[in-house]
């Protein structure tokens, strides 16, 4: 991996992790006022996408999102405005964090249900398979989302149809609060069903983001180069509560000794050790980025609390085309 | 112009939209096979091909969902369900994506899909093959509904359908698909959000969809030989309705009655009736009334289904009560040649 | 009598017919969790055991045929949705199964299910997690539905619905949750089918339910400050409706307001309007009229959501202007101590 | 396999088939008001999980199931009764042959919605797993509802609960006139995707009767011991239209060539030969055996004739518990 693209993962690791973490600092203020999924710990199967798309691939995901939007290349400002529920947003205040679209990026937008996406992001590869190119899309999904019929039958479609479709399952381990024990059976995994389908498969560890950089690279290679939809499950964590700022270690559906385990695991943490052992970064470096993403973190806050509301009337728009 | 079937006019107004614009899809369950969907979608796969006219497996939630997705992605694709009661599969899809995208992306993208779904009825078609549902879609905002009677409509809402920028509910009743009419040729479109007045006549408003309005319609015809006129008023969409036209026709009449394909309660007639209730109050001179399905399955067997339905019969009845005259109707139901539980000697089963 | 919130009281009322039969189910996403689904689950499965109180996979469709499957084989499943919008996956399960399958195998066996589903409301739901589609179930023969609004008919239809022979659907609003009343102990069931009144008075009748019943309540009590003294009937039951309870009030005040939490088009607050039209149509003295939430889907944003619901002050509104007197209604705006987007201050979000 | 078992198999086809002829024979009269699938040439897995299931064992279907009905031991006279929308029929004329129960012998439904009964044979082998015993639920699916999502959730449930299902599928190779190419991705099989999502899968030829008897006695065994759900497919092929008496190899969905082919494996008259020449049968036993048969099967079709209709009154009852 060069070096450059390795800087590009972190700063990219670095950066979402501010904004989530901006958004929790802020969270309490009341002010953003709907529910947000935040992607703390699990930064890393994200930006590895982010840097393995182009920027005509599409990508759809669900309602643990801001991620993945923000790796896609999605605007940040218009993001934040989003969830402050302002005009500015990138649904006009409509969507808010669980409803997130940039289309000039490919991000063609994200949806609260779960597995809601799927067949949407499947349908989207479908029309680009009528048309030229090799363009992909990429769907995120949590592991609950193997859970729903509506993948299994969007899956079966993209492998009979040979569609150039990534399914990228962050695998961690829960659903709100349900452990994967509850919801799928013993000894049978995640890659597993997926193969079952017909999908291509490959599993690896998320919260080492050069090792899902290469998993996903060679998964979309596959795909562009018409070996048909493949599946890519990758481990990870995520540290705060399922939706909102605060931890919830103390309420009993995990343990404090799971959620250090995964936490010593820092994807940041360990990709940065990793490129000043080999000198790719240095403390100057990781000053200057920072500082770089607090200051357009900053502004995306400011611009989002300073744009105005939507007028009420909007209410009612955006129904039917005009 | 040319003579066809309902359902010759639904194969036309596919061919004209695959012809016409190559974002078109056309997919379902059968589309391809040898019955075309009853007719609709015979030769359609030979005629564009099979990147554009497909079959599907049987997962009609995906399927819709994937239809959502490729209409995100530029085109604008047709999905056929043979019986309205398999969509309900796929109503996740419709409601929260489909119907919703324009709206909670802040208008981003519609979803230009439509979505044909046939209302089956009578000759042991049975509680899941009979649901006439136009209630629940119409109860959706971001969706539009609509509900052909005519060869003519038929094709030309299909081409409006497809054309919309909205996600369309398209409901046919099988009933209808051997019924002949005047259809004209090429990209010939009927706005969706317009009904169509069949009969002109003072003593009462009579609104009707789909294969009630061909109901109400010999209901009508039979009453001007005895001097009862009404405003037959065929709505065509159920989404968004056409009020002004049965507003206008309420204010000169004063009389309503509403004949419905679904279920009583809850259902359009009721809509129609409440609305007007309220916006032609002063006007009414007798209570509004409905004509529905009874709030209860339809039976298979064809000794349940004989007074199950409502018929002309009951129509020119009703219509006698509001106007208050006395009207004779019996002779509708001895007119009738062929079984109750069959549109006409073309059907003899299965489906 | 102990005073609990409706919250606790789906809790006891699950925890007495746990209690009482060995045959009820309780499951659905997050029931065993350390949230216990708002606290209507809290600590059933510790009390009854993993085998009768458990967690299930994101399956929406099929863990409601495997609850209808279970009710066939002799169970009393209770199936929890944190939200009414994820039952939309189970709509062919609920439709053409639960509902259908007494009657379509000639009454051999019905299907004793019920089904929770939660409807949420402001603080950033959005247009997915908020929708109130009581319309929709109402308009299904086979199904009953309710809607509870005070502590003590949460518990009690909760009860009468676990041990009703057939399915019922149990809607409760998110924004009740909090709402406190006394509730009787034990087994104690409230009949499906029959409404409350809530306040008497012979200038209107109001008819409402859930989270309707309280805005309306406030409304009326204010009204009668002024002198407008109001029936307020609080529905309880959607499917069947109490007509009788309604019709009564009708013929002695000449006056219907339905305030409705579903949207306007094809709901509930419509088909009350249009039966009453006809069946009380000569005790009415002004048209019957209805409240219920705009044709578009709840926005997220804060700014989206304060001219969209239906408050207090709108209804004491509507019925200044149907009893055709003018009254005061902007000091229960005025008096509102939260943001318009919380039930109270007990809601911080996020669901 | 011994004798009698034999003998048993072999006439429970026979009569199957002789009721499915009986149809055809009449069905133009126009009496039988109702879609009707029949299952003529496919009686091979039906006659074989009904030796194998106890009465107590539950059992649902879809719309092709008059063999299914029929094998586990449903009333013949009330069946066609159904069908002809008598009273007398087994849901007293509200379903029709779409719709068949016979609770007495476990049979609790058939519907028309494809992959409608699989949650809920689940369901009733959930509740049987919060009782005693070692009963199972037997759930005939054809092809097409590996397709359907309703099918992997549920499945899926029952392999998360190891609970005492057996899936019975019938491939036949067509959904209506869909062939498997426009449905399953070239190269996965049916028993594949069973297999990944952690059923137990064994496949065969339909046909054979025998192979079909011990392949679903071992899947059954495996149940009734503990060993979680199973899935069995049988290879076979239906010989007339979809829907309705007639054949409709002139269509042009199928070949003449696969049909005449399928028909030369003919599971009754392979099995016939094969009782034939080790002597578990002669001529005699088949006359008698057939003469009992349709002597039953002409008193069946006179007691739906004979039958009164339903009260028209009737069309409202059955809705709600009294
Ligand atoms: C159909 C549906 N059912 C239930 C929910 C409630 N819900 C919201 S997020 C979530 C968990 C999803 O888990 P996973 O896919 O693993 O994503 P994660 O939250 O772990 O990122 C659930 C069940 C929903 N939104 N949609
Ligand atoms: C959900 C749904 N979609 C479509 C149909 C229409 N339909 C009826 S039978 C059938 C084919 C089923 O094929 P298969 O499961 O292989 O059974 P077979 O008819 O071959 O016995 C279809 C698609 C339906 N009944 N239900
Ligand atoms: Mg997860
Ligand atoms: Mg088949």
């Amino acid at each position: 991996m060069n070096a450059d693209l390795s800087r590009r993962l972190l700063r990219d690791m670095i950066r979402i992790r501010a904004v989530e973490e901006g958004i929790v600092t802020r969270y309490s203020q009341q002010k953003m006022r709907c529910p947000v999924h935040l992607s703390v710990g699990q930064e890393g199967p994200s930006v590895a996408v982010g840097a393995v798309l182009r920027p005509t691939d599409l990508a759809v995901s669900g309602h643990r999102a801001h991620a993945h939007y923000l790796a896609k290349g999605g605007d940040l400002p218009a993001m934040i405005a989003e969830i402050y529920g302002k005009a500015t947003g990138c649904c006009s205040g409509k969507g808010g964090s669980m409803h997130l679209v940039d289309e000039r990026v490919g991000f063609m937008g994200s949806t609260a249900i779960v597995g809601g996406t799927v067949p949407v992001g499947v349908g989207l590869a479908l029309a680009k398979s009528l048309g030229a190119g090799d363009d992909i899309v990429c769907i995120f999904i949590g592991d609950a989302v193997l859970e729903t019929g509506v993948f299994y039958e969007s899956a079966s479609f993209a492998v009979l149809r040979q569609l150039p479709v990534l399914f990228l399952c962050e695998n961690n381990l829960y659903s709100v609060y349900s452990p994967l024990s509850v919801r799928q059976p013993e000894g049978r995994s995640l890659a597993g069903v997926a193969a079952g389908i017909g999908l291509g498969t490959s599993s690896g560890n998320g919260n080492d983001v050069a090792e899902a950089y290469d998993l996903i690279a060679a998964a979309v290679a596959k795909i562009r180069s018409g070996g048909g939809p493949q599946f890519v499950e990758l481990a990870t964590y995520r540290w705060r509560e399922h939706c909102g700022p605060l931890f919830d270690n103390d309420i009993g559906y995990r343990t404090v000794e799971e959620f250090e385990d995964w936490k010593a695991r820092d994807p940041i943490a360990a990709f940065t050790a990793r490129l000043f052992a080999v000198k790719t970064i240095d403390d100057k470096w990781l000053a200057a980025e920072g500082a770089a993403i607090d200051g357009e973190i900053e502004a995306a806050f400011r611009f989002a609390e300073q744009s105005p509301f939507p007028e009420p009337s909007e209410r009612f728009s955006d129904l039917y085309a005009a | 112009m040319s003579k066809m079937t309902f359902a010759a006019a639904i194969r036309d107004g596919l061919a004209v939209a695959l012809d016409r614009d190559p974002k078109v899809l056309v997919y379902g369950l059968g589309v391809p096979d040898p019955k075309g969907v009853f007719g609709t979608t015979m030769g359609l796969q030979q005629q564009f091909g099979s990147r554009r006219v497909f079959d599907m497996p049987t997962s009609e939630n995906a399927m819709t969902g994937i239809g959502v997705g490729a209409a995100l992605g530029g085109m604008r694709p047709v999905l056929t369900h043979q019986r309205l009661d398999f969509a309900l599969l796929s109503l996740d899809q419709i409601v929260n994506n489909a119907a919703k995208w324009r709206f909670m992306f802040g208008g981003k993208r519609g979803v230009p899909i439509t979505i044909r779904m046939i209302i089956g009825r009578g000759w042991g078609q049975g509680p899941t093959h009979s649901q006439s549902l136009q209630a629940w879609f119409a109860h959706i905002p971001g969706l539009k509904v609509v509900m052909p009677t005519t060869p003519e409509d038929a094709k030309g809402l299909l081409l409006s359908s497809i054309f919309d920028e909205d996600p369309v509910i398209y409901l046919e009743h099988r009933w209808l698909h051997n019924l002949e009419g005047e259809v004209p040729p090429g990209d010939h479109r009927i706005p969706i959000g317009s009904a169509r007045t069949l009969r002109s006549g003072g003593d009462a408003t009579v609104v009707a969809m789909s294969l009630m309005s061909i109901e109400a319609l010999h209901a009508a015809d039979h009453l001007a030989l005895q001097g009862v006129h009404c405003d037959l008023i065929d709505l065509r969409t159920v989404r968004p309705i056409d009020w002004p036209s049965i507003e206008a026709s309420v204010r000169r009449t004063g009389r309503l009655l509403v004949v419905d394909t679904g279920y009583q309660t809850g259902g359009i007639a009721g809509e129609i009736v409440a609305r007007i209730a309220g916006s032609c109050w002063k006007d009414l001179r007798a209570a509004p009334q409905r004509l529905a399905m009874p709030d209860v399955p339809e039976a298979t067997s064809q000794a349940l289904t004989e007074a199950y339905h409502v018929r002309a019969e009951h129509i020119a009845r009703a219509i006698g009560q509001l106007v208050e005259k006395p009207v004779e109707f019996a002779s509708l139901a001895a007119e009738r040649r062929h079984p109750h539980d069959v549109p006409g000697d073309w059907f003899k089963g299965p489906f």
